[in-house]
């Protein structure tokens, strides 16, 4: 199988999709230019035409109501969100209306649209350039969240996405758009609601997704020299969470480390943990441990930028705590 | 057609039988209330029936309509099945939401009453969708987004007016200027108070009627419609009224202060339906004495809807996770 | 002292700070109206003017701004949302700006501003106007967010909000306006930091906040009778948590049920059972339980909400189990 | 007072050398950029200073001024400290935002600039605000918002006018309209491609100049100001301009197909600085040797700000949490 990026893999779910559906279509601000979403358009705009990649102005709000409007009459639209930190402009339409209007109206109105929303961390952005907001979507009843930490899911998860009949909000990070993996080039699909196993041991679970799990990855490699063996779990989804194999973990290792990309309270690492000492507190041997960001805005500086953002040593030295 | 008129007869046959059934729905609804028989909020169409109706007399099934927390008189005008919104708004198992939407959130796909959203200016842009959808289709659908003035304070209405305009889309913004946003008056809310001539500078085709006027709405808007169908872009029809009961339930706030009796009287005097009714009858599309039958073949559909809706059963809570996902 | 309603409280509160401070302004969607605010802003307008007391149009996210704009000129606005639901509009301004600006600019740009947020529960609303989502505000770092459950916090907290120098959002529930208890008249602050010990027991703690303590109030007499003591802590604030009141009970009873009004996943019950947990699992003799709002959007029907909405006998039958 | 140009000299040399201090500031940035030494992202405002600076010529350190993404022209131009913000794009502790707000991130309250907000359209609905406390205090202050183009396709934007119309606050809606959103060209997003005329349906006193000239744009904005310190209501200017360099960054991107290398010539031509420059020594208000001199003594301070950039600590991370509350 051939390597391919994470940015790669989005741009081929989205050329299998919109070749095979001629119902999807895409809108959002900055999707027909390569400075907002990185190469996931190569070649879209070529092969689908202005009709089908609908560049907008900056009318956040609206263009998602249209784009639930046009889910709602026969389409299913891809809507980009350039930073997550753009999204609060259309939590109106988002919250209240997409993820509701199913429910509200019965039962008969599906909304089936994908949001692609990308997380931009680091470069001395700042607060309202940085944020990594899935948590805020996690506790939203009627949307499903999911956050691919690699090539392979990136393409099978937002493929799944757009075939599914809800609001989905597919988050990406710009970190990972480099990273490669093995990726068939054919059309497939994964689950939106079951975490995977990456990596089986027995003396800690790690839980983490996203650009997060590519941090774990280090500290894992960095754990089996010191013959710590890790169950690395990758979430993939946090709406639904899959707690049937977290526990499963949990019941083998006894030991949990949660690790998340996004802020302390009221986070995803909140969440994970809570379902597990809720449903199994007594499988585990120790205190469970969170290492997410701190409840801070994100400094510009680099310097504090670095003290900001959780990495694989922090992980590490956490692990290695937890199993003293 | 009628030459006096000058316009098809059956079409305002029709116009006035759906403001009938609007009038009566929502004067059950009224005593429904008033009796408590349901507790659901309800906000009433009363006096601004000839809007949805003239707007929705000549759409199509296939075409699309939006509405908002005064959802009744635009769901019926558009078709909508009189026994699933009164069904609904007793909160049944029976409703077109299945009681989980409740008057607010009311629903009839098979005419094309898409949704209503309480969100003020909450349904403008999903609207929008729909006519883009509708372009992308070429078949001559139409979308209809209904908001009141009060929608038009929320930045979200001008950004689907951009959008729609930019992209030439077939999409019909229908204003019910009744010069409230609750309690407060237009005046101390808006720089202009007319919305068509506000939102002149986005180049939008628009039109500002008389919306107690059947005659002038439907002409109006038949313009706008065949325009929209015609690929040549979106239009604003501004309809001013006025709302004869209060913003929510069926009393007539008139202690609060913010409104004065006289004002509701002289729009009371206005009446849309006794307007329409005697131009028909004065024109001799329709004798008294139709009008009459009509008028109790109405009521008697409503209160068919009433029994309807008394004789559904209660959601059952263990399917109340049902809708969640689709 | 005199017993006065949590509505009246609000009042009081309102007018004592309106009067010592020449900078508070009121702002928001039907403020001068009894529809929106029931009696909380009574004698306000006729008192201080239109000019003290502006009633805008629905243009939540400008007012928010407004409102911003304001605090960081001299004044110290109360934004009033009639209900939380019509929040989502103002997100950028609440959650990219205001709560992120002051740290952003380096730090002497604070923004006193409180923004009442009303949540209006039951009554056959449906989604669109009966949400409680406190847990998102609780995310955002930059924010203060406190929920009163009683005359006297109400008061005393609110008054404290509008003296802090930071963004606070201060929720109410509409249920708790007829509930009475004893205010003292004059002008006094309740801390914006620390929960409170309502009752003091030693076989379980229940962690609840704003009208779910009323429900909670309701369970502990019935579990009195049941011979089962409670140690009561009423939140306060869920932003910040004051963890240690919440440890210390918990290293006395070991039990620990935590009652919240909003959604299941990414609620506030999952962080509090997570700060327990992180900081001292050992004191818990069982898995802690969370009763929440399952994660759906609200139901219309009465009937749907009465299955929906968790009440005392929940409460009661969940602590009955903990300590069997 | 000149005569041939019928306005105050001082003034005009004032605003020249703002515009030079800001083209040599961003041409410096630009530099540092290139090689690196920031990684902070810079929008860059060479092309648009003589907005920035003519707006600003008659504003008081009472006055507000509020920006956006870029920010450092109307900074400098409100009197911001040049060192202070040069150390903030370097993100040190020294910078005036102490190293946590970077380059979109800029305040000196001391002359009146409160804040730049990368949001777009963020800051409008602020500034409003500004507006507002201004005319509760009564003491004749002013309140700029600086925006493009591309914030008018937010509805905040028109929430925001609204409310500053209806109760006539004194607030200057300043667009600087370089036709572009980052890629996207207006007539790709705007119904109306002229926001002055957009908006006249609001009531609200516009004027449409040419951003490229300080004397068309510091009269109209005279008008505007002495308007507002008499309570007579807000104004928007609309000023046409356009960006030499690319959206982001040091770079000319002419590679990405989305504007003309003909079109970024034709403006580079109508420089506002050589434009004003040789307005001014035609005119005999100032000779070409002062004009020299006065460049170099910018150049030096420029110089010595990012000597005094560099030259500034890092924060140290122990105090990351400091700000977050007050
Ligand atoms: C976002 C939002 N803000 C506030 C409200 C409360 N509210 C309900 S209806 C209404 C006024 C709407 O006025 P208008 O649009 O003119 O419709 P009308 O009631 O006159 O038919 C308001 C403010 C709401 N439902 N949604
Ligand atoms: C809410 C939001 N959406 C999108 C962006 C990305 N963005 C940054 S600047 C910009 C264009 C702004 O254009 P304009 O307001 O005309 O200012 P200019 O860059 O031309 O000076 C966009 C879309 C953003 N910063 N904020
Ligand atoms: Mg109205
Ligand atoms: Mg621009």
């Amino acid at each position: 199988m051939k390597k391919i990026k994470y940015s790669a893999a989005i741009n081929q779910a989205q050329h299998l999709v919109m070749d095979k559906y001629e119902s999807v279509i895409q809108i959002g601000v900055g999707i027909n230019t390569p400075w907002y979403v990185g190469q996931t358009m190569n070649g879209l705009l070529n092969r689908y035409g202005e009709e089908r990649m609908i560049d907008t102005p900056v009318s956040e709000n609206a263009t998602t109501g249209i784009a639930i409007g046009a889910a709602l009459s026969g389409y299913r639209p891809i809507l980009t969100f350039p930073r997550m930190d753009f999204m609060y402009y259309a939590m109106d339409q988002i919250c209240n209306h997409a993820a509701s209007l199913n429910y509200s109206l019965g039962g008969n109105s599906p909304v089936p649209l994908v949001i692609r929303a990308i997380i931009n961390r680091k470069g001395e952005q700042a607060a309202q350039h940085s944020q990594a907001i899935h948590a805020l979507f996690m506790h939203i009843p009627g949307l499903k969240v999911v956050m691919p930490s690699n090539a392979y899911d990136a393409k099978g998860m937002l493929i799944a996405a757009v075939e599914d009949n809800n609001p989905v909000i597919y988050i990406e990070d710009r970190e990972l758009y480099e990273f490669e993996s093995e990726v068939p080039e054919d059309y497939y699909t994964v689950s939106l609601d079951k975490a995977n196993v990456e990596l089986e041991g027995n003396d800690l679970t790690i839980v983490s997704s996203s650009y997060m799990m590519h941090q774990c990855r280090i500290a894992v490699k960095a754990l089996a020299e010191k013959k710590i063996s890790v169950d690395l779990i990758d979430l993939r989804s946090i709406k639904p969470i899959d707690s049937e194999t977290i526990l499963n973990s949990i019941r083998k290792t006894g030991k949990l480390l949660v690790v998340d990309g996004g802020w302390l309270t009221g986070g995803v690492a909140a969440e994970i943990i809570s379902i597990v000492v809720t449903q199994g507190m007594q499988y585990l041997k120790s205190n469970p441990v969170r290492i997410t960001l701190p409840d801070l805005p994100a400094p510009a500086s680099f310097v504090l930028e670095n003290a900001y953002y959780p990495d694989n040593t922090k992980i590490f030295q956490s692990a290695i705590s937890l199993c003293l | 057609m009628n030459e006096k008129l000058n316009l098809k007869e059956s079409t305002f046959i029709s116009i006035l039988k759906s403001m009938i059934r609007i009038r009566f729905f929502e004067e059950n609804v009224a005593e429904i209330a008033k009796r408590q028989e349901i507790q659901c909020p309800v906000h009433l169409y009363i006096g601004q029936e000839a809007i949805a109706s003239s707007i929705c007399a000549d759409l199509r099934n296939s075409d699309y309509v939006y509405s908002t927390h005064r959802s009744h008189g635009h769901y019926l005008a558009k078709g909508g099945d009189v026994n699933k919104i009164m069904a609904e708004i007793y909160c049944r198992e029976e409703g077109c939401s299945r009681g989980r939407g409740g008057s607010m959130h009311v629903i009839d796909r098979n005419v094309g009453f898409m949704l209503s959203s309480p969100i003020v200016g909450g349904s403008i842009s999903i609207a929008v969708g729909s006519a883009l959808a509708a372009k992308m289709k070429n078949k001559g659908q139409v979308s209809v987004a209904f908001f009141g003035d009060g929608a038009t304070d929320e930045g979200v209405f001008y950004e689907s007016l951009n959008f729609a305009i930019v992209n030439k889309l077939p999409m019909i913004f229908v204003c019910e200027n009744n010069s409230f946003s609750t309690h407060l008056p237009d005046f101390l809310r808006q720089s202009n108070t007319s919305v068509s001539e506000r939102v002149k500078g986005f180049n939008i085709n628009v039109d500002k009627v008389d919306g107690n006027n059947p005659f002038e709405i439907y002409k109006s808007v038949g313009k706008m419609i065949e325009k929209a169908r015609n690929n040549e872009g979106p239009s604003l029809i501004e309809c001013t009224t006025y709302r004869w009961l209060s913003h929510v339930g069926y009393w007539q706030d008139l202690d609060i202060g913010y409104r004065k009796k006289v004002d509701v009287e002289q729009w009371m005097n206005r009446c849309p339906i006794k307007f329409l009714a005697n131009e028909l009858i004065q024109n001799e599309v329709i004798t008294q004495d139709e009008f009459i039958k009509l008028e109790e073949e109405i009521k008697n559909q409503i209160n068919n809807a009433v029994i309807f809706a008394k004789n559904s059963s209660s959601p059952d809570p263990i399917f109340i996770m049902e809708g969640l996902y689709n």
